[in-house]
C-alpha cells in the first residue's frame, strides 16, 4: 500500500491491507478538522500513535470529516472490523448513537461528548479548571489590568472555561477587566492574529489562545506586542518561548492511550468518563519567563484545589 | 474605553487597511478577468496558491521578495488552467472554477504536509516588514495608519491607480473592455480575442496570488489548510458590488476590511449580542450600504461566455440574462 | 483598367449549405460595386472570407494582381480592406473614439484627446461628422453607421465594403451615405455594396453582381439593366415591384390616441401630444426618421412603456396603461421593431415561438398543460401558410434566416385575426421577395377589415401601403395627410421638422 | 475511490445519500438560472431550511408522522423560499445584481444558524451547541437498513420529475424557459417577467430549503454549526453540469455524491490522505468537464442544418 503512506510521512494510518486478521486491535479515528492543526485534532492523532506504538493496535484515521459524513463514516469503519473507534468532537453524539447499536461488538467514543449506551461511552475533560488557573495567571501578571480571550467560538466547552477565566482574574486581580474576542473559526489564522491585534490595542496585554491551528497568529500578535500569552491543549511555549507563560494542558493523548488501554480488556463502561486535574488530564505547562511569586501563587491555589479547599465551577 | 475610541485610534484604520490588502489585490486581479469577459470564481483558489507558494519560496530562498515573484507566478498558474479551460475549452466558467479552487486546496495542503509534515511547530519563513518612511512614520495618527504598512499595501494602493489606467488609458485595456463587452467586435478589429482574455486572466492569477501571499508573508510567515477561508469570494463579490471599476472596487474592500476591523473591535466591548452577529457585520454592512447607498449595475455584456468565432450571430442565453441584470425590468 | 481585386472560385460550406459556390468577382478601383441577392444567397459569407473572418474552403483572392492570403481581419486590415458589418461591430458602451482605435497599432498609452482631433480632422475629409466623444450607446443608428465606416477608413481602407449599410438608415441618411460614397469613391476608394433596395442599388453602383443560392448568376452593369431584370436575376422568377391594391373603406374607429405623453428612461419626454385614430380596414402610416419617438409611442400603446397623460383607446375600450397582455386580449397584435430581442426566443424552436402571445390558452393549454398535437398541427398549418423555409417545426428559432424569422412573427400575430395590427419596420433587411410577401399581407388584413398601424422609415414603404400618413418628428405629431393627395417633398420636410417651410410652400 | 463510491449496495446508498442534498439545490439552482436569475445563495437558503426544519420537528412530539414530517418539510420550504426572496425583491424591483446579495446572505445565513444552535434552538439536555433530536414522527423513513438512504431519495426524485413536467410541459415551464432567454421579447408577448422570477425564486429557495431539510429529517436529526459545508455551492456546480435539465441534475448530484462519498471512503480503504483525494477529485470534475464539452460539440456538428433559401 504504497500510496497510502504519501502523505502522511511518520505516521501510518493504512491497516486494510490484512483487516480480518483475528484478534487483532483496531483502532480508528474520526477528526472533524485537519490532523495537522497544532492543536485539538493534532493532539488526538498523537494519541492515536501512542495507542500503536504501546499497545501495538493497528491504527487509522480520517480527518476534515463533515458533519453530513459522519455515519458513513463510522459505519465503514464498524463494518472493517475496527474494534475502537473515536469521534473526536462533542458533535459525534448523535451520529454514534445512532450507529452504535448496529455493531454491538464494536466500541464507540465520543471524545466531549456526553452520550453513552451499551458499546458506546464518552469522556469529557473537566471544563472550567484551567479557565480559573490560567485566569489567576493572567490576573497576576498584568500591568495594563486589562485582559482577553481569544476564543473560536462559544461553546459551552470553550465558555465554561472562559467563565472560570473571569473568575480567576477577579480572584486575585478585582480591577482587571476581561475582553473577549470570537473568531468564528479554530484556523483563521489571519483573522485570529487581526482579532489578537484588536485586543491588544485596545490595552489588553495579556490573551489566553483557545484555538487550534489558529493559536500561532495570535501568539505573533503578543509577541510583537510586547505581551504575554497563555496557550491551550498542548504546552505550546515553543512557539514563541518568551511570550507563551504557560498553557493549560488537556493530555488528550493520554486520555487516548487510558481508553484504547480499558477497551483492549474489554472493560469500557457504558458511562460519561470525565477527567479532570485530579486525574492528571488536566494540568498547567511549567512556567516561563512568570515572577517566582506568581507561581508560587498560582501552584499553591492548584494545590489546594486539590486538596479539595475550594471548588471550581466546572461544565460537568 | 467608550466606542467611540474605535474611530479616535489610529490602529483601527491601520487595521482596516490591512485586511482589505489581500482582498484589494484579488479584487484588482478579478476585475481584469472580469472584464474582459471570463467569470473568475477562481479567485480564491489563485489566492491559495499565492498564499502557500508565497509562504513556501521565502522558506526555502530566504527571500520574501523571491516568494512574492513564486506566490504570483503560482496564482498564475492556476489562472492559466482557469483560462485554458474556460476559453480554449471553453466549459462552464464557474464549474471550472468550483473544480480550480478544489485543487489548489487540495494541491496546497498536499504539499505542506509532505514537505512540513505533521509537526505542531509550524515553520516560519521570513516575511515582510512595515516600510520604513522615517520621520513620516512619527507623525501622529497619520504615521500609524499609513507609513507603517508592509510593501504590499503600497502596491495595493498604486495597482488600484495603475489598474485604473491600464483599463481607461491604455490601448491593452481598451482591448479588454471591448472584450468583456463585444468579443467579435473586438475579433474584427483585429485583435486576437483568446489572446486578450488569456492575459487578463494570468494577470488575475497573478495578483490573486500575490494577495494569497499578502496573508501569508506579511507577518504570519507560515500556511495552514485553507488558510484564504473565502476571501477570495468575497474580492469576487466587491468587483460586483464596486460596480466593475478600480475605484468602486477598491471602496468595496475597504469597506469590507473596515467592517471586519470594527466588528473585532466591537466585540471588546461586551455587549450582550451574540458573537454570531459581529461576525455577520462586515456582510450586513456590505448589503446594508449596497441597498441604502448604491444603485444598480450592470456588468460586462459579455460577462461569462466563451468566444465562438465562427458563430454568426451572438445571441446567447446567458447574454440575455447578463443584459437583463441591473436593468429595472 | 485592372481589377484591383479578383475573387476565383471561392468554396465555403457550412454544414449542410453551401454558402459560396466558386464563386468569380472581379472588383475595378474607384468603383461601387454592389451585392444583390435574396435572404442566404451568400453575400455576408463572401464579404467575411474577403475580410479574414472565415476561412474559405477553396479558392483564391487576389489585390492587385497578386496573390493574398486573408486569415485574419488583421490581415484584411493590413491589405486595406475595409468592412461595415451587416450587425454593426461597435460597442455600445465606449465611445466613439474608443471605437475607432480599437486594435490600432500605436504605443501602450492612448491619448484619446489626440485621437479625437485626428477623428475630427478624418471626419472632416470625408464629411462623416461624428462626435468623438460621444458614447456609441447614445447615437442614432446613422450616426453609428457613420462611425463604422469612419472606423474602417481610419484604418486606412483602399477597398470598403459595406454590408446592408441602408438596411437601418432613413431616406435623408441613406442619401448622406451616397454623398459620402461618392466622395470616397472620387479619392480613389473601392466600394462593395450589399443591399436588398434595388433602387439603391440603382442609384449608386457602377456594377452589380447577382449572387443566388451560394453561385454568382451575373455581373452586369448598372446602366444597362433595371430593376426588373436584378429581382428577376436575384429570384430566379418574375417578381411583381409594383403593389397593386384597391382603395380603402375605412370602418369604425379601432386605436384612438389623445393628447398622448410618454417619457423616455431618462425621463426626458419622448412623446409630447399626439392624437391620431386608426379605423378599421385602413392602413396609417406612421413616417418619420428613426429616434423621433416612435418606439416610444408604440410601446406606451403595446403597454410596454407608461402613459404619463393622456389616453389610449383600443375597440372603443379604455386601453391606457393596460398591460401587454390585456391588450392583446383586447385584439392588439404586434411586430415588434427588433425581431430578434423583441420578437423571438431564439433559443426556443419554432414550435414554440409559435405560440409565444397566446401559449395559455386552449388548445395549447389545458389544465396547465402544455398540448403538443395541438402545437404541432398550427406549426404544421403556419409553416405551411407562410411558407416558412425550414426543414421542421423542432427548428431553434436562431437557426432561421431573417426574412423566416419575420414570418414566424406575422404568422403568430395573424393567426389571432387581430383587429388592431401594429407592425413596426416589418420589412427591415429583407429581400425583394420577402419584402413583397410581408406588404400582400398588411393589405390583405386591412382588406379582412383590420385596423394596420405600420411604422417605417423608408418612406416608399409607408406610402406604397398606406391609407392615411402620421407624420412624426420629436414627439409630435406635425400632420397627417392622404396618401392618394400627398406630395413626397412636404412629407420629407415634415419629416425633417421644417413645418413653416412646408406651410409656406403648399 | 470507484469502490468506495459504487461497490455494495451500503456505499451506493451512501452516495445517493450525499447527492439528495445536492440533487434538491441543484434543482433549485438550475430552476433559477433557467428563468434568468443567478442564484447563488442556495447555502443560505439550505442552512436556513435545515433550520426551519429543526425547529418544527424537534419542537413537537405528539404530531402524527403524516402530519408532522409535512409540516416539517414545508417549514423549511418556507423557510428557504424567504431567504431567496430578499434577492429576488432586490433584482426585481430595485434592479441588484443578485450574485452579491445571495454570496452576501449566505454568509449571514450560516452565521444566523450557528447562532440558533446556540441559543434558541440549542437543545437544553446537553452542553453542546446543537439542537435537540427532531421527534421519530418527523424523520424520513429509512429505505434501506444498516445505512442513511431515507425517503429523502424520493423527494429529490419526484422534485426532478416535478420540475422536468413544469418546465417543459406546461404553460408556466414555457412562460419560464421564454423570461430566461429572452425576456425581452417574453414581455412584448404579455407575459409577466418580474412574477416569473420571483415565482422561479420561490421555488428555487424551496428546493433549496429542503436540501437543508432532508438532511436533518433524513439522517443527522440534529441540527450542528457548520452541518454541510459548502454543499450550496457544489449544487451551482452540478446544476451547470447538469446542463440545468432536471435530469441532468440528477445526474450530476450522483456523480458529486458519489465523489464526496468517495473521498471518505478512500482514506479509510487505502489510507489516501484527505488532501490528495481533494486532488483527484479537482481532476475528475475537470475531465468530466472537458469530456461532456467535447461531446457537445460532436452533437452540435453533427446536428442536421436547415438547407437552402
Ligand atoms: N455561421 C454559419 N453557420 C452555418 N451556416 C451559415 C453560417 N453563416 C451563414 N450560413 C449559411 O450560409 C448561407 C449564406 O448566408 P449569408 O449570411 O452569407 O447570406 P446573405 O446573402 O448575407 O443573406 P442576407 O441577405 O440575409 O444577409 C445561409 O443560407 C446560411 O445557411
Ligand atoms: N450560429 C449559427 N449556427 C447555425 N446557423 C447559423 C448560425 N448563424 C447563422 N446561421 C444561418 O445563417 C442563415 C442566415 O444568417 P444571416 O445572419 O445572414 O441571416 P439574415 O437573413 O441576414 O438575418 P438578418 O435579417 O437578421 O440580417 C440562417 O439560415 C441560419 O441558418
Ligand atoms: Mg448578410
Ligand atoms: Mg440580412
Amino acid at each position: 500500500n504504497e500510496t497510502g503512506k504519501q502523505g502522511n510521512t511518520s505516521t501510518t494510518s493504512n491497516s486494510n491491507t490484512n483487516s480480518d486478521t483475528k484478534g487483532e486491535f483496531k483502532v480508528a479515528l474520526i477528526a472533524p478538522g485537519a490532523v495537522n492543526d497544532g492543536g485539538w485534532n493534532a493532539s488526538a492523532l498523537q494519541g492515536l500513535n501512542e495507542i500503536q506504538a504501546k499497545l501495538g493496535a493497528k491504527i487509522a484515521y480520517t480527518e476534515k470529516v463533515a458533519p453530513a459524513n459522519y455515519t458513513q463514516v463510522i459505519r465503514t469503519y464498524a463494518r472493517q472490523g475496527y474494534n475502537l473507534i473515536f469521534g473526536h468532537s462533542f458533535d459525534f453524539d448523535e451520529a454514534m448513537k445512532s450507529v452504535a447499536p448496529e455493531f454491538p461488538n464494536t466500541q464507540f467514543v465520543v471524545i466531549n461528548g456526553s452520550v453513552t449506551g451499551p458499546n458506546l461511552a464518552s469522556t469529557s475533560f473537566k471544563f472550567g479548571e484551567l479557565g480559573y488557573f490560567t485566569g489567576m495567571t493572567a490576573g497576576l501578571i498584568t500591568k495594563s489590568n486589562k485582559v482577553g480571550v481569544v476564543a473560536p467560538m462559544a461553546a459551552p466547552t470553550v465558555t465554561a472555561d472562559i467563565d472560570t477565566f473571569k473568575e480567576g482574574v477577579a480572584k486575585v486581580n478585582p480591577k482587571a477587566s476581561v475582553a473577549v474576542s470570537y473568531v468564528g473559526s479554530w484556523e483563521d489564522i489571519p483573522k485570529a492574529k487581526e482579532a489578537a491585534k484588536a485586543l491588544l490595542s485596545q490595552g489588553n496585554d495579556v490573551l489566553l489562545v483557545m484555538g487550534n491551528s489558529f493559536s500561532i497568529g495570535v501568539f505573533q500578535a503578543c509577541k510583537d506586542a510586547n505581551a504575554k500569552a497563555i496557550g491551550w491543549v498542548t504546552d505550546q511555549n515553543f512557539m514563541a518561548p518568551d511570550t507563551i507563560v504557560t498553557s493549560g494542558l488537556q493530555s488528550v493523548e493520554a486520555l487516548y492511550l487510558k481508553i484504547a488501554e480499558t477497551a483492549k480488556k474489554g472493560k469500557l463502561e457504558p458511562q460519561h468518563y470525565v477527567y479532570g486535574m485530579k486525574d492528571g488530564a488536566q494540568s498547567l505547562a511549567p512556567f516561563k519567563n512568570v515572577p517566582q511569586d506568581v507561581v508560587d501563587k498560582v501552584q499553591s491555589a492548584v494545590k489546594d484545589y486539590l486538596d479539595g479547599k475550594f471548588s471550581i465551577k466546572t461544565l460537568y | 474605553m467608550v466606542l467611540l475610541d474605535i474611530f479616535t485610534d489610529a490602529d483601527f484604520y491601520n487595521a482596516a487597511i490591512r485586511l482589505t490588502t489581500p482582498l484589494l489585490l484579488a479584487a484588482m486581479g478579478g476585475l481584469f478577468s472580469e472584464r474582459a469577459g471570463v467569470l473568475n470564481l477562481g479567485l480564491e483558489g489563485m489566492m491559495l496558491m499565492g498564499a502557500f507558494f508565497g509562504y513556501l519560496g521565502a522558506f526555502y530562498s530566504h527571500s520574501v521578495l523571491i516568494g512574492l515573484v513564486v506566490a504570483a507566478l503560482c496564482g498564475g498558474l492556476l489562472a492559466l488552467l482557469h483560462a485554458y479551460l474556460s476559453i480554449t475549452v471553453k466549459v462552464d466558467q464557474i464549474v471550472t472554477a468550483v473544480g480550480l479552487n478544489m485543487l489548489a486546496l487540495g494541491i496546497t495542503s498536499t504539499f505542506f504536509r509532505l514537505i512540513f509534515g505533521m509537526d505542531l511547530k509550524q515553520l516560519e519563513s521570513p516575511g515582510m516588514v512595515p516600510v520604513n518612511f522615517g520621520a513620516l512614520s512619527k507623525i501622529p495618527f497619520i504615521g500609524h495608519i499609513f507609513f507603517e504598512q508592509v510593501p504590499l499595501v503600497y502596491l495595493a494602493v498604486v495597482l488600484v491607480l495603475l489598474v485604473n489606467y491600464i483599463l481607461y488609458h491604455t490601448s491593452w485595456g481598451l482591448s479588454i473592455r471591448a472584450a468583456g463587452e463585444h468579443p467579435k467586435a473586438l475579433d474584427v478589429a483585429g485583435i486576437d480575442v483568446v489572446k486578450v482574455r488569456y492575459l487578463a486572466v494570468v494577470l488575475s492569477g497573478f495578483l490573486s496570488g500575490l494577495g494569497g501571499a499578502a496573508i501569508t508573508l506579511s507577518g504570519i510567515n507560515t500556511f495552514y489548510d485553507n488558510i484564504t477561508a473565502g476571501r477570495g469570494f468575497i474580492a469576487f463579490a466587491a468587483i460586483v458590488f464596486g460596480k466593475w471599476t478600480a475605484a468602486g472596487t477598491a471602496m468595496a474592500t475597504l469597506l469590507f476590511g473596515a467592517g471586519e476591523a470594527l466588528q473585532l473591535r466591537l466585540q471588546a466591548f461586551n455587549f450582550q449580542l451574540p458573537y454570531q452577529f459581529f461576525l455577520m457585520l462586515p456582510y450586513a454592512l456590505t448589503l446594508i450600504v449596497l441597498i441604502f447607498f448604491m444603485g444598480p449595475a450592470k456588468g460586462p455584456a459579455a460577462s461569462g461566455l466563451p468566444y465562438i468565432k465562427d458563430k454568426a450571430r451572438g445571441h446567447h442565453r446567458r447574454t440575455v440574462k447578463v443584459k437583463q441584470s441591473g436593468a429595472n425590468l | 483598367m485592372k481589377p484591383i481585386l479578383s475573387l476565383r472560385g471561392i468554396v465555403k460550406e457550412f454544414p449542410g449549405v453551401l454558402a459560396n459556390d466558386h464563386i468569380d468577382l472581379d472588383v475595378y478601383p474607384g468603383e461601387v460595386h454592389a451585392l444583390l441577392g435574396e435572404n442566404g444567397a451568400g453575400k455576408s459569407t463572401l464579404m467575411n472570407i474577403l475580410y479574414g473572418l472565415y476561412g474559405a474552403d477553396a479558392g483564391h483572392i487576389f489585390l492587385e494582381g497578386r496573390e493574398v492570403i486573408i486569415d485574419s481581419p488583421r490581415q484584411a486590415i493590413r491589405l486595406g480592406i475595409g468592412m461595415v458589418h451587416q450587425h454593426f461591430m461597435l460597442i455600445p458602451a465606449l465611445t466613439v473614439a474608443e471605437n475607432i482605435i480599437l486594435g490600432m497599432a500605436g504605443g501602450i498609452h492612448l491619448n484619446l484627446r489626440e485621437a479625437a482631433r485626428k477623428i475630427r480632422v478624418a471626419g472632416d475629409q470625408y464629411g462623416l461628422k461624428v462626435n468623438p466623444e460621444a458614447r456609441v450607446a447614445t447615437l442614432s443608428v446613422g450616426q453609428q453607421q457613420r462611425v463604422e465606416i469612419l472606423k474602417a477608413l481610419y484604418r486606412g481602407a483602399r477597398i470598403l465594403i459595406l454590408d446592408e449599410p441602408t438596411a437601418v438608415l432613413t431616406p435623408q441618411e441613406t442619401q448622406e451615405l451616397f454623398i459620402i460614397l461618392k466622395r470616397l469613391t472620387a479619392e480613389g476608394v473601392t466600394v462593395i455594396f450589399i443591399s436588398h433596395k434595388l433602387n439603391e442599388v440603382m442609384a449608386i453602383s457602377r456594377r452589380v453582381s447577382v449572387l443566388r443560392r451560394g453561385r454568382l448568376v451575373k455581373t452586369v452593369f448598372t446602366e444597362v439593366t433595371s430593376p426588373e431584370e436584378l429581382a428577376r436575376l436575384m429570384v430566379g422568377r418574375e417578381v411583381n415591384l409594383h403593389l397593386d391594391k384597391q382603395s380603402s373603406r375605412p370602418g369604425m374607429p379601432v386605436l384612438e390616441v389623445e393628447d398622448l405623453h410618454v417619457q423616455k428612461e431618462q425621463n426626458l419626454p419622448a412623446v409630447r401630444g399626439i392624437s391620431f385614430t386608426v379605423r378599421a380596414g385602413e392602413i396609417f402610416g406612421l413616417a418619420g426618421v428613426d429616434g423621433n419617438g416612435q418606439s416610444e409611442l408604440i410601446k406606451a400603446i403595446t403597454g410596454l412603456l407608461p402613459v404619463s397623460k393622456g389616453r389610449i383607446k383600443v375597440c372603443g375600450q379604455e386601453a391606457t396603461n393596460l398591460p401587454p397582455r390585456k391588450l392583446l386580449d383586447l385584439g392588439l397584435a404586434h411586430i415588434p421593431e427588433d425581431r430578434q430581442r423583441q420578437g423571438l426566443v431564439l433559443d426556443m424552436n419554432l414550435k414554440e415561438n409559435l405560440i409565444l402571445e397566446y401559449f395559455y390558452q386552449p388548445p395549447f393549454t389545458r389544465h396547465h398543460f402544455l398540448q403538443a398535437k395541438p402545437m404541432q398541427e398550427l406549426a404544421n398549418r403556419l409553416i405551411k401558410a407562410y411558407d416558412i423555409r425550414t426543414p421542421n417545426s423542432e427548428v431553434p428559432a436562431v437557426n432561421l434566416s431573417g426574412g423566416n424569422q419575420q414570418k414566424v412573427i406575422l404568422a403568430r400575430v395573424l393567426y389571432r385575426q387581430p383587429k388592431l395590427l401594429i407592425a413596426v419596420h416589418p420589412t427591415r433587411g429583407l429581400d425583394v421577395g420577402a419584402t413583397e410577401y410581408i406588404h400582400r399581407n398588411l393589405i390583405a388584413e386591412r382588406d379582412k377589415g383590420c385596423a394596420v398601424l405600420l411604422v417605417s422609415t423608408e418612406l416608399d414603404e409607408i406610402l406604397n401601403l398606406s391609407d392615411r400618413i402620421g407624420i412624426i418628428y420629436e414627439g409630435v405629431l406635425m400632420d397627417i395627410v392622404d396618401t392618394t393627395n400627398a406630395d413626397i417633398t412636404n412629407i420629407g420636410l415634415l419629416m425633417a421638422g421644417r413645418k413653416q417651410k412646408a406651410e409656406e410652400a403648399v | 475511490m470507484f469502490e468506495g463510491a459504487f461497490s455494495g449496495l451500503g456505499n451506493f446508498g451512501a452516495s445517493l445519500v450525499l447527492a439528495i442534498p445536492l440533487m434538491l439545490a441543484g434543482l433549485g439552482i438550475a430552476l433559477a438560472f433557467r428563468s434568468g436569475i443567478f442564484n447563488i445563495g442556495a447555502e443560505g437558503q439550505l442552512y436556513l431550511g435545515a433550520m426551519a426544519a429543526t425547529y418544527f420537528g424537534a419542537r413537537y412530539h405528539d404530531l402524527p408522522f403524516i402530519i408532522h414530517l409535512p409540516l416539517a418539510l414545508a417549514a423549511s420550504c418556507a423557510a428557504g423560499a424567504l431567504w431567496a426572496l430578499i434577492p429576488g425583491y432586490l433584482k426585481v424591483r430595485r434592479g441588484f445584481n443578485e450574485v452579491i446579495t445571495t454570496i452576501l446572505l449566505n454568509y449571514i445565513g450560516v452565521h444566523f444558524v450557528n447562532y440558533a444552535v446556540n441559543s434558541f434552538l440549542k437543545d437544553p439536555a446537553t452542553y453542546a451547541p446543537q439542537s435537540p433530536p427532531v421527534a421519530a414522527t418527523a424523520r424520513l423513513p429509512k429505505l434501506l437498513p444498516g445505512t442513511e438512504l431515507n425517503a429523502g431519495l424520493f423527494l429529490g426524485l419526484l422534485a426532478a420529475g416535478i420540475l422536468f413536467v413544469i418546465i417543459y410541459k406546461t404553460d408556466w415551464g414555457y412562460q419560464l424557459r421564454a423570461v430566461g432567454s429572452n425576456p425581452e421579447a417574453a414581455r412584448t408577448a404579455g407575459m409577466n417577467a418580474d412574477r416569473t422570477l420571483i415565482g422561479a425564486m420561490i421555488v428555487s429557495g424551496s428546493l433549496a430549503g429542503l436540501a437543508g431539510a432532508v438532511q436533518i429529517l433524513g439522517y443527522q436529526y440534529i441540527l450542528l454549526q457548520d452541518f454541510s459545508p459548502n454543499t450550496g455551492y457544489d449544487a451551482i456546480a452540478v446544476a451547470l453540469l447538469g446542463k440545468l435539465n432536471p435530469l441532468g441534475t440528477v445526474m450530476a448530484a450522483i456523480f458529486f455524491g458519489a465523489l464526496r462519498n468517495g473521498a471518505n471512503t478512500m482514506q479509510i480503504l487505502t489510507g489516501i490522505p484527505v488532501t490528495i483525494v481533494y486532488v483527484i477529485q479537482a481532476i475528475i470534475i475537470l475531465c468530466v468537464l472537458g469530456f461532456t464539452r467535447l461531446k457537445l460539440n460532436f452533437i452540435r456538428f453533427s446536428q442536421p442544418r436547415e438547407v437552402d433559401f
